[in-house]
Parts: C-alpha cells; structure tokens; sequence
C-alpha cells in the first residue's frame, strides 16, 4: 500500500519502497530476538508432544522425592509434592496455549465482524457496538476477567468465556477504523461504481486489507491472554489444582521460594521467554506489514 | 559576478542493508548573486533533494551526500560544523516547503514560530522581535497581522499558511531563498498571488532564489535560468527564454512540445513514450536513452558529458547538434 | 476536434442534471443545537444543471471545494444528491431502485485520480480488470479471461502483465489499468475525476491520447474533471466552470478560452502559467481567497472575490443566461 | 472547553452506570443463597424463618430491577452494603485500605513515568543504535514479564539473597514495605510507556515540520524540547492514563504477593470468602477510579492540542 505522500521529500524516497521490501525479505541475520522466537517455537513444540517427551505423570505425588533440586532425572526438580516439575511445566503450557489460541479465535472472528458491521453500516449499529467495546476497556486491566471467574467460578470453560469477553474489543476497533478508512478509498469507491454488493465489498474489498493487522493484533493479543490466563490462575480464578499451570505454580511455589528457588523460577522463566517471543513474533509482523511504524 | 553557491559533482543516495543507492548521480551548478533559478522535473529526479542538500537537511530523511561540494560564498558547506550549519540556516539560505500545514508546526502560533526564528539568529528583545514580526506579515500581505500573530496554523488557509511561511523566511534576510514546490498545494488563482509576492520580494531585495517545480508554466513565467533534471541528473541548463524557443536536450525538447501541444490544443499531443524511471533506478550509459528518440548506440553504453555550448548553455546530450535533422520524434 | 465535433448536426442529449443540490449536514455537538438551532451544511452542489451530449467531452474546472468531483460522483449515485434530477436517456438516476441501478452502472463508469489509492492492492490486475465482468455476469470465465487480455492490450498493457500487483506498476501504467477496467463493460459515459492530475507531465500526454484513442474507436462520452486549464483545453469540447458549489460559465471550449464571460472565468484563465508568451492573456490576480462552502456569500458567491462586483451582486444571486449558442453565464454583467 | 467537559461527563455516567449493572448482575451470578451462606457462616441452625426475614429485610425478594435500583440509590449516596464476613460497612472498610493502595500505586506510577518517558525519548533520539536496542529489547521484556512473578524475583533477589527489603507485611508510614511493590508495578508498566513514547517522538521527528524547524537554524533545546515535545505529548498522555488503571488492577496482585492490605487484597478475600458485597464494592470503586483519570487525561490532551481544542 503505497500511499501518495503530499511531500515531494516523502514521495521520493516512499516510492522505492516494493524493491526495498523483496531485499529485506531475502536477508535473514542472527539476533537474540530471532534467537527468542525461534526458543519459543521450540517451547511450542516440545510442549504440544509433552506426552512423548516426558515419562512422568504430571499429576502423581511422589513424597520420596520432594523438593528436590534440578537434576538429571528431573530436569527442573520436584515439587511440595515430588511432582516432576518439568512434567507439570510442559503440561500447564499445554493447557495454557491451546487457551490462548481458543480466546483469539473467538476474538478474531467476534471482533472483526463486530468492527466490519460497526465501521461499514455506522449510525447507531456503530455506536452500540463501540458502547459495548467502551464499557469493557472502562473495567482496568485483568479487573473484568476478575469479576467474570468470581461470579461465575472457576472452570477452563468459563475462562475462556472471560478471556474473551476481554479481547474481543481491541480486535473490534482495529477492524472498525479500517473499515471506515478503507470504505472512503477510491478502490473501493470503485466496487460501489461497479455495482459491487455489499457482501463483496466487506469482504473481498476491505477484510482482505486488514488482514496484516488482524494478525499482528492477534498475535499480540495472545501473548496479553496467556498473561492474563497466567495472572487469573496465580491468584487461584484460572486452572484449578491438581492441573498444572503456570500461574498457579507460581502460585504454589512462592512458598518455598526460600528452600527450593527453582520451583518459581523454572516455570516463570519458561512463561517469560514464551511471552516473550510471542511478543516479539508480533513486532516483526508488524514492521512487516506496517513498515512506518 | 561572485558566485554565491556552486555544486561541485554532488552525489546523493541512500544506504539500505549496507547498499548504497544513489538518487543524485552527480551534478554541478551555480548561482550567481541576485538571480533566479529555476529547477524543473518530474517526481524522482532528484530536485527536491538537491535543495535538501543545500540546507544539510538530508540527514532527516534518511539520505547522505556521498561525494562532491556545495560551496556557499566559497566556504564548502559539505564539512561545516553543526554550529556553522546552525547560524547559516534561516538566516543566510532560507526555504519555503511545498506543502504549508504541514511544515508549520501545529502546536505553535504563528506569531511564535516567526518570533523564535528572527530570536535565533537576532540578539532582540521578545517586543521587538515581535514587531518585526508583524511587519513581516504584513510584507507578505496579510490582512490585520497584529491579530494573526495568536492564531495556529490550522486556523488560516492554505494561502495564508503559506504567506506565513515566506514571512518566516524573510524574516532575517536571507541572500538565498530556497522554494520547494511552493505553490503544489494551491488552487490556480492563490498560486497566482504567492508567486507574484515571491518574485516581487526576491527582485526588491536584490535576493537570489531557487525555485524548485515541476510546473514548466511556472519556470517560464518566474525564472531567469532553468535547470532540467532527469533521474538525478542534470539534463540541460539554459537562460529560460532560450530553452523554450530552442530546448537542446531531446528530454527538454520532449517535455516542452508535450507542454505546448496540450496548451496549442493539437489533436495530438506530443508525448514522450516510456515511464519515469524510479529514484535510485540504475540506468546504463545516458540515463534518458530509453526513452529518447534520438538515441544512438552509444548513448546506452556511454555517459554523456556535460558539454558547455558556444553561448553559454549547458547540455547533456551526445546528439545534441544533431537534433533539429530528426521532425516529429514525439508524436 | 471541436469544429469536427460542431460539424455534428443533431446534439442528442445523453445525460441530463436539473438542479442537481448536494449539502453536506455537518454534525453539531449538542450544547451546539441548544445554542443555535439552524442545521448548518457544507453546500458542495447548489443547483446546478447543464446536459452532456452524446459523444463529446464535457470538462468541468474549478478550484478546491468547488464541487465538480462531488457533481461527477453524484451522477453516479456514489454520493446521493440531496436534491435534483439526473436522467440518462431519459430515465431519471435517482430514483431508481437497487436492481436497476445495478443495470444502469454498467453504462456508466469511472475512473479516479490518484492511481495508487484506486486499485485494490491485494488484487493482480487480471483480477481488477476481472472484478466488473463478475459482477454484471459476464461471459464464462475463458471468455473473462480473454476480455481482461484484450482489454489490457486495448489500453498499451502487455497482457504477461495480468498476474502482476498494482504496486509493481507505474503511476501512468495503474492508471491505465484504471481505463481498462472501467472500459470492461462498455460504458456509454466515462467520468474521469482528476484522471490525469497525480501524472507527470511526460505521462500525462500519454494517457491523454489514449483517452482520445479510446473515445474514436467506443464512442465513448466523457465528463472530465480536472483542476488544470491546459489539459481542459485539449481534450474537452464543452467546459463548464464551477466555483463554490455553483456553475457560472458553459461554453464551448473555443468560446471558453477566446471570449470568457464571467469575471472568475477571466481570472481563471489568466492565472495559469503558460509556456508560450503569445498565449497568455493579460494577468487579473484575483484578490482574498476561496470562501468556504459552509457559509457560501450572499447573492453572487464570488462578489468577495470580483473585480468587477456592483451593489446588486451582494445582494442577488444571478441565474445562468443563454447568450448564444450553448454559451450561458451566470453573472449581471455579461447581459 | 468547559463545553467538552460537560459533554465528556455526561458521556462518561451513562457508562458508570452501565458498569454497576453488570457489576451487579455479575454478582447475581454467584451460586449460592447469601443469606444461607451468612447463616453457614455462623454455623447456626438454620430456621427457615428467620432466613425469610432477613430475604425481606434486604430487600432479595424484591424483582431483579428493584434490587438494582435500591443497590444504585445506595451507591450514589456512598453506600455499598455490608460485608457478610465481617458486618462493616463496605464503604468504611474500602476507606480503610485506600491509602495503602494509592500510595503504592502514585510510587508506581512515579517509577513507571521517569523510567519509561526517559527511556523512551533517549531511544527515540539514538535510533538505530545500542542503547535503541537495548530500550526496545527492556520495554518489550516489561510487557512480557507477568507483574506476579517479576514480583517473585525481585522479592528473592532483594529480600532472600540480600535481605535489602523486607519481603512482605505492611506498617504504616515505613516506605521500605511499599518500595518493592511499587518498583515492581512500576517497572510492569514502564515498558509499554516507553514504547508508546519512543514512538510517538519517532513519529513526530518525522514530521515536515521538524525539517522546518532545522532549516530556521533553531536551537537543539528548542527543537526537541518545544517543536517535539509539544507535538508528542498526547499519546504519552494518554497512555499513562490507561496505564495508572492498569497499576490499579496490579495492585491485586502485588498486594497479594507483598502481603499489603490495600484493596486489592481485599478483592481477593472477597472473592475466596464468597463474600459479595466487598467484591461489588471493591471492583466498583477500582473501575471508577480508572474512569475518571482517563476522563482527566482526555482533558488534558485537549488543553494540549490547539487543534482539538477550537472544535467542539
């Protein structure tokens, strides 16, 4: 998307710009935060096949071996309850990622067909949708989520009702104000001039031209779901014990954080660099479809 | 006559993953003190940048000088330190930008950004900064300046912003006033005003001026001298009358009788075939020769030199003489 | 071009405008509303009304906020007028249901100014050029493809470019494939709004002459609009000028340039810069700037502006005059 | 400006009010009788007359939108019911913590403003070289650090390892309990402003009319502290506002792990002991809070912006 800089300065330079994007595409450097996401897309793989990897049960005590430090029989030692920890951090990240995908999806599809209806019909439907989406950003931070698991108790179900409820509304003014950008441009004027329906202009003339950002947004937005799935099951309101997950170890394990450090830090660490490179993941994205910014 | 700049083989360009692109392929020119230049072409040749690289302003857009000089009263611009740079700016060369909303800072009124560039380059006090001030708006033609010094850019129009920014360019007497584009942005009948203030301001004072257009109606009727650039490169450079009675260069000759057909209202109009090339676009020998009518074998696999003709006219051109003998190339 | 065209004997009216209104509401906020109760509106179309014939190239020129794009947009119902009429062929536009809008587009088409905004950047130009052909059904998709190579070729595209994106094209070229497309289904009347503007000038002979090439070989008629004089002059045979919303001059071309009526059309003509000395006029710079369209001036809008303005003029709007032929002005002073 | 103002409030009420309703249908939501769960609290016998008495007496037999509408009238007049755990008035109970969970969260905020607007103006100067990197590299390690668990680390570097700070407790007018807490709010949300500072400034450096102010040969101060500055102020804002909700919502967690008893704390509490009237009460105190500092700082970008400011 070439835009037509009213700047000669600007037009000058901007006008190269499709030779430059091929050579960027071409080169590929060696940097920690290449390094960063490609350790997370490990973590991802290792663990979707936790099953395969690892030989403990991540849910059976143990109480020969508790709190012992990391070795080779347990890579990241054991638990208050001689869990192998390293078995329970592949299972809560499991549990964790197919979470976050779940929430996006949701928020993906909800959001950005709320935000197509709401930036292409405008009026009224528009302002509903955009009160709805004002009232969920007026609840601070994971305060929403809080308030959903306290009334409606603590289930995996009921979670991923919460999460979503909380992402969907970024994703809904994101496509918003792309559609109502898009729906002034001349090539869509062009639709409207050919007769084009209304059903053909949304979604082969405008959804196709959010895409990049849905994902970047998408992407982002799941690093902000595992946090926030994390913080909700560190404060007890996500994944319930026995079940391992990340926030809840932390949880557990902030006990012991004198006698046996690596029971907080082995699953944090972990959390940390996945975060991490998701988020990284969705910067690169975004310098790659939205090179301005 | 002193020569008051000359641009000695000026390359600039740009460096992405370590590769450097140039978009000025070397050029040289001067300008004599009171005169009126004239640097026409279209996007991408390069012209803006050259006026760019006189203010050493292209560190900001990303773009570096390569190779060669920019001598400002004999004082080579090129390695002058910030300091030196600073007091020049705004107070020996100014610039007028194309487009005024935006090179007016929003935030500000416009009573403080005359204000602070006449205090920058002044030792003055704020009142008398400020009177100075609005006499030049009023210079400039703008009705009741007392009032307009507390307005914000977004308040006026696009002729009033632009009025501004001559006033702010005047405003510590430059000897040389750089016009990018000036009047791009603006209707038929406000260009018509703006251009007059300018030529009139520059005359007065005995100013030099380089106006920066793609409008050859503009250089016709402004300008005393006329550079054409192509692709980062000068093309030909004439007295203005000159060029448009005899064009030397077959660019020139092409971009004129295209000009002149449409104004003539022929049937058809003269047309140059082909596509300007992109900023940076690597061209073998001549870099017009593609599309040029009158190329020969050796234009695309040698670079012309520029030549200087019995009357003072410049060219870059291998046929140049031989142009008159080929009838009706552009139509 | 315009003595050919006048030669014609009978001018049959193709397109015809009657009072055609378009006003902008501008919202207001509510403490605004308590304050002041009259609804304010940008008034980009007051009551215009000229015909296009069959065949010609009907220019309209005017500055920014003059509201010819908004008339050229009207006319194809991509902005709906306010009030008015607008019959093609003698079938009124604006009235008509969805369905027979649809069938109606097909005769009437666009193409836009800035070449890099009026193509779908994540369509190849097979499938821009493609786009009104499924939309109107037209032809199975081998003969589609046919037609988009044809087309292409039509307007100087080699057809192995089809699978390309527009960003792999020049301004010039995207506005070819412009052309092509609003060519795809035949159209009896092409407005091309600023069609030339964003070009180079070496680009620009180009595609005017294809425009030219075009309109012999289709039959095409053309409402041009354009803010640059020169450019009107070559292609047009009729121009109207616009200015605030209203039209004040139409004429044929030749009348336009030789013996402007109206004072703003004076000043028009002789405010472009021209290369050749012999053509420029004798300079009138007009005084003040463009008032805005919110609150247009009383009586004849552009007395803040004229030279030449009496009492009346402050006072009453004047209302177009036929003088001769098809030259009419709206202004006291030319009767 | 007054004019936006009002227009702004009246804006905003319509969704405080909207936030107590599904606050309060929220909680409605909870399984569970309360008056039972009063009753099993006090592990008496259950005499279903007495239960019928109390239903009556709060009003729980009434329609849905009655309860609702006596809930609201009592929360304009500053009551928010009494808690069924410990028979105060939620209102003097949430008085009670206030303090502690302003003061961490103001030195929060104070840490998260001078370590993130530096940050991200020295990076939007230097770009492209380290200390850029290693900026953008911090702030976005900051997004991506869960505040629980930055909290853990910086609890056993400075507390176990050096025994600096003390972990957790709370006594009032000693700053060492709330340093720790506060640096790790404070440092959880440096790195989005940082980010949203960087560009911004980058964005405005950008500008044409940043050029300008070079070609009049101004002053670097005056260039980057008025011409840039002023223009790159809004976004950053802004962000601070959305971010002090943010600290607020922290505030639950770092009042978990430090052990203050701030209102986060009491959320928490709240929600473990099923006890409704708290909860309500803590989550709408918290949420208008953040309503009125974005109300606050949308004012202000308005007395920034010149532009904004003559519209209505």
């Amino acid at each position: 998307m070439v835009k037509l800089e009213t700047s000669s300065g600007n037009l000058e330079v901007q006008s190269t710009q499709p030779l430059q994007k091929v050579k960027a595409r071409r080169k590929f450097k060696i940097s920690l935060s290449n390094v960063l996401i490609g350790l997370t897309m490990v973590i991802f793989a290792t663990v979707l096949c936790a099953p395969l990897i690892t030989s403990y049960n991540p849910n059976e005590n143990d109480l020969t071996s508790v709190l012992q430090a990391p070795s080779a029989a347990h890579l990241m030692g054991t638990d208050h309850l001689g869990r192998d920890i390293f078995t329970r951090v592949l299972f809560g990240g499991q549990k964790s990622l197919l979470i976050a995908l779940l929430v996006q999806g949701i928020a993906v599809s909800v959001g950005a067909l709320l935000g197509l209806i709401a930036g292409y019909i405008g009026g009224r439907t528009d302002k509903f949708i955009m009160a709805l989406t004002n009232i969920i950003f007026s609840f601070p931070g994971i305060l929403f989520a809080i308030a959903i698991m306290a009334a409606l108790g603590t289930s995996v179900f009921n979670l991923i009702l919460a999460l979503s409820l909380v992402s969907w509304p970024e994703m809904c003014r994101l496509v918003r104000s792309q559609t109502m950008a898009l729906k002034e441009r001349e090539f869509v004027e062009g639709g409207y001039a050919l007769g084009a329906s209304v059903y053909r202009i949304l979604f082969k003339y405008i959804l196709p031209n959010c895409y990049g950002n849905i994902v970047v947004i998408a992407t982002l937005g799941m690093a902000g779901t595992m946090l926030a799935e994390a913080s909700l099951s560190f404060l007890g309101l996500g994944v319930q014990p026995p079940d391992a997950s990340w926030g809840s170890m932390v949880n557990t394990g902030k006990d012991y954080l004198y006698q046996a450090p690596w029971y907080v830090f082995s699953p944090g660490i972990v959390m940390f660099i996945t975060i991490l490179g998701i988020n990284l993941m969705g910067d690169k994205l975004r310098d790659y479809f939205d090179p301005k910014m | 006559m002193s020569k008051l700049l000359e641009i000695c083989d000026l390359k600039v360009g740009f460096t992405k993953n370590d590769e450097f692109t140039p978009v000025i392929k070397g050029i040289n020119f001067s300008l004599n003190k009171g005169e009126n230049l004239g640097i026409v072409g279209e996007s991408g040749c390069g012209k803006s940048m050259t006026s760019l690289a006189i203010m050493g302003l292209l560190k900001h857009k990303g773009l570096t000088v390569s190779e060669g000089q920019i001598k400002w009263n004999g004082r080579n611009l090129i390695d002058q330190s910030e300091k030196e740079q600073k007091s020049m700016l705004g107070n020996e060369v100014a610039m007028i930008f194309q487009e005024p909303m935006t090179a007016l800072n929003p935030m500000l009124t416009v009573g403080t950004q005359i204000v602070e560039q006449i205090r920058a380059h002044r030792k003055v006090s704020k009142k008398e900064a400020e009177a100075h001030a609005i006499q030049m708006l009023k210079k400039v033609g703008i009705p009741s300046p007392e009032s307009r010094m507390n307005v914000y850019p977004h308040e006026m129009s696009g002729g009033m912003r632009q009025r501004v920014m001559i006033a702010m360019a005047i405003s510590c007497e430059p000897e040389l006033l750089i016009a990018d584009e000036p009047t791009t942005a603006l209707d038929v009948t406000i260009q018509a005003q703006i251009l007059d203030l300018l030529s009139n301001l520059v005359s007065e004072t005995n100013r030099s001026m380089i106006l920066i257009t793609h409008d050859l109606g503009v250089v016709a009727n402004y300008c005393q001298r006329v550079m054409v650039m192509y692709s980062g490169k000068v093309m030909e450079e004439s007295p203005t009358n000159e060029l448009f009675d005899k064009p030397l260069h077959p660019y020139t000759k092409g971009l004129i009788e295209s000009v002149k057909s449409i104004e003539e209202n022929s049937e058809r109009i003269a047309s140059i075939p082909g596509m300007v090339p992109l900023p940076g676009e690597v061209i073998a020998g001549c870099v017009f020769c593609e599309r040029c009518p009158y190329a020969t074998d050796i234009c695309s696999q040698q670079e012309p030199p520029i030549e200087t003709t019995d009357d003072g006219r410049r060219v870059s051109c291998w046929n140049y003489k031989n142009l008159s003998e080929v009838v009706g190339a552009y139509e | 071009m315009n003595e050919a065209f006048n030669m014609k004997a009978i001018q049959e009216p193709l397109m015809e405008i009657k009072k055609l209104k378009k006003h902008f509401p501008i919202k207001k906020g509510f403490f605004d509303k308590l304050k002041d109760k009259t609804e304010l509106s940008v008034k980009a179309v007051d009551n215009v009304t000229f015909t296009i014939y069959k065949g010609e190239t009907l220019a309209l020129v005017g500055e920014s906020g003059c509201g010819k794009s908004t008339t050229g947009r009207s006319l194809l119902r991509l902005i709906e007028p306010t009030e008015g009429e607008v019959t093609f062929e003698g079938k009124n536009i604006l009235s008509m249901k969805k369905q027979d809008m649809k069938d109606i587009r097909r005769e009437l088409q666009i193409v836009f100014q800035d070449p890099y905004a009026s193509l779908h950047p994540r369509m190849t130009v097979r499938e821009i050029i493609m786009e009104p052909l499924i939309i109107h059904n037209v032809g199975s998709a081998s003969e589609r493809v046919k037609q988009v190579e044809e087309l292409m070729e039509i307007v100087g595209l080699s057809s192995k470019m089809k699978n390309r994106y527009p960003h792999e094209f020049s301004g010039g070229q995207r506005q070819r494939i412009g052309i092509a497309k609003a060519l795809a289904l035949k159209p009896k009347i092409i407005v091309c709004d600023e069609a030339v503007s964003a070009l180079d000038v070496s680009v620009q002979a180009n595609i005017l002459n294809l425009l030219k090439d075009l309109q012999d070989e289709f039959q095409l008629t053309y409402l041009f609009i354009s803010h640059d004089l020169g450019v009107v002059k070559n292609i047009s045979n009729r121009v109207g000028v616009m200015y605030l919303g209203k039209l004040v001059e139409i004429a044929d071309t030749h009348t336009l340039f030789t013996n402007p009526r109206h004072p703003y059309t004076q000043a028009l003509l002789s405010a472009r810069p021209v290369i050749d000395k012999g053509l420029q006029t004798e300079r009138i710079v007009l005084e003040g700037e463009i008032p805005t369209p919110i609150n247009p001036p009383s009586g004849c809008r552009f007395h803040t502006r004229c030279p030449l303005k009496t009492e009346r003029c402050m006072k009453e709007s004047p209302e177009m005059v036929n003088l001769q032929g098809g030259h009419s002005v709206a202004c006291f002073l030319a009767n | 400006m007054i004019q936006y103002t009002l227009k702004r409030l009246l804006e905003t009420i319509p969704i405080w009010v909207a936030i107590t309703l599904i606050v309060f249908l929220l909680m409605n939501f909870i399984p569970g009788d309360p008056v039972m769960q009063l009753m099993d609290a006090r592990s008496g016998a259950i005499d279903e007359q007495v239960v019928e008495q109390i239903r009556e007496e709060w009003g729980l037999n009434d329609p849905l939108y009655m309860q609702y509408l006596n809930f609201l009238t009592n929360l304009v007049q500053g009551d928010l019911g009494t808690s069924f755990q410990s028979r105060m008035e939620v209102t003097s109970v949430l008085l009670e913590r206030i303090p502690v969970t302003i003061q961490v969260t103001l030195l929060g905020l104070f840490f998260a403003i001078v370590i993130g607007v530096t940050a991200g103006i020295i990076s939007a100067m230097k770009r492209g070289n380290w200390l850029d990197t290693f900026v953008s590299t911090f702030s976005i390690a900051g997004v991506s650090l869960p505040a629980f668990f930055l909290g853990l680390l910086l609890m056993y570097i400075f507390s176990v390892k050096l025994n600096w700070l003390p972990a957790s407790g709370y006594k009032l007018g000693e700053v060492k309990f709330l340093i720790l807490p506060a640096i790790t709010l404070g440092l959880s949300v440096s790195g989005i402003i940082a980010r949203i500072t960087r560009s911004s400034m980058i964005d405005v450096l950008k500008m044409d009319y940043m050029v300008t102010s070079y070609a009049k040969g101004l002053s670097k101060y005056r260039i980057l502290g008025i011409h840039a500055m002023k223009n790159a102020l809004s976004p950053i804002l802004t962000i601070i506002g959305v971010q002090l909700g943010l600290l607020l919502s922290g505030a639950v967690i770092t009042e978990t792990i430090f052990g203050l008893p701030g209102i986060g704390r009491l959320l928490i509490d709240g929600i473990l002991q099923r006890d409704i009237p708290v909860v309500q009460g803590c989550v709408i105190f918290i949420s208008t809070v953040f309503l009125v500092v974005n109300l606050l700082t949308d004012i202000c970008c308005r007395l920034v912006d010149p532009r904004i400011r003559s519209e209505h």
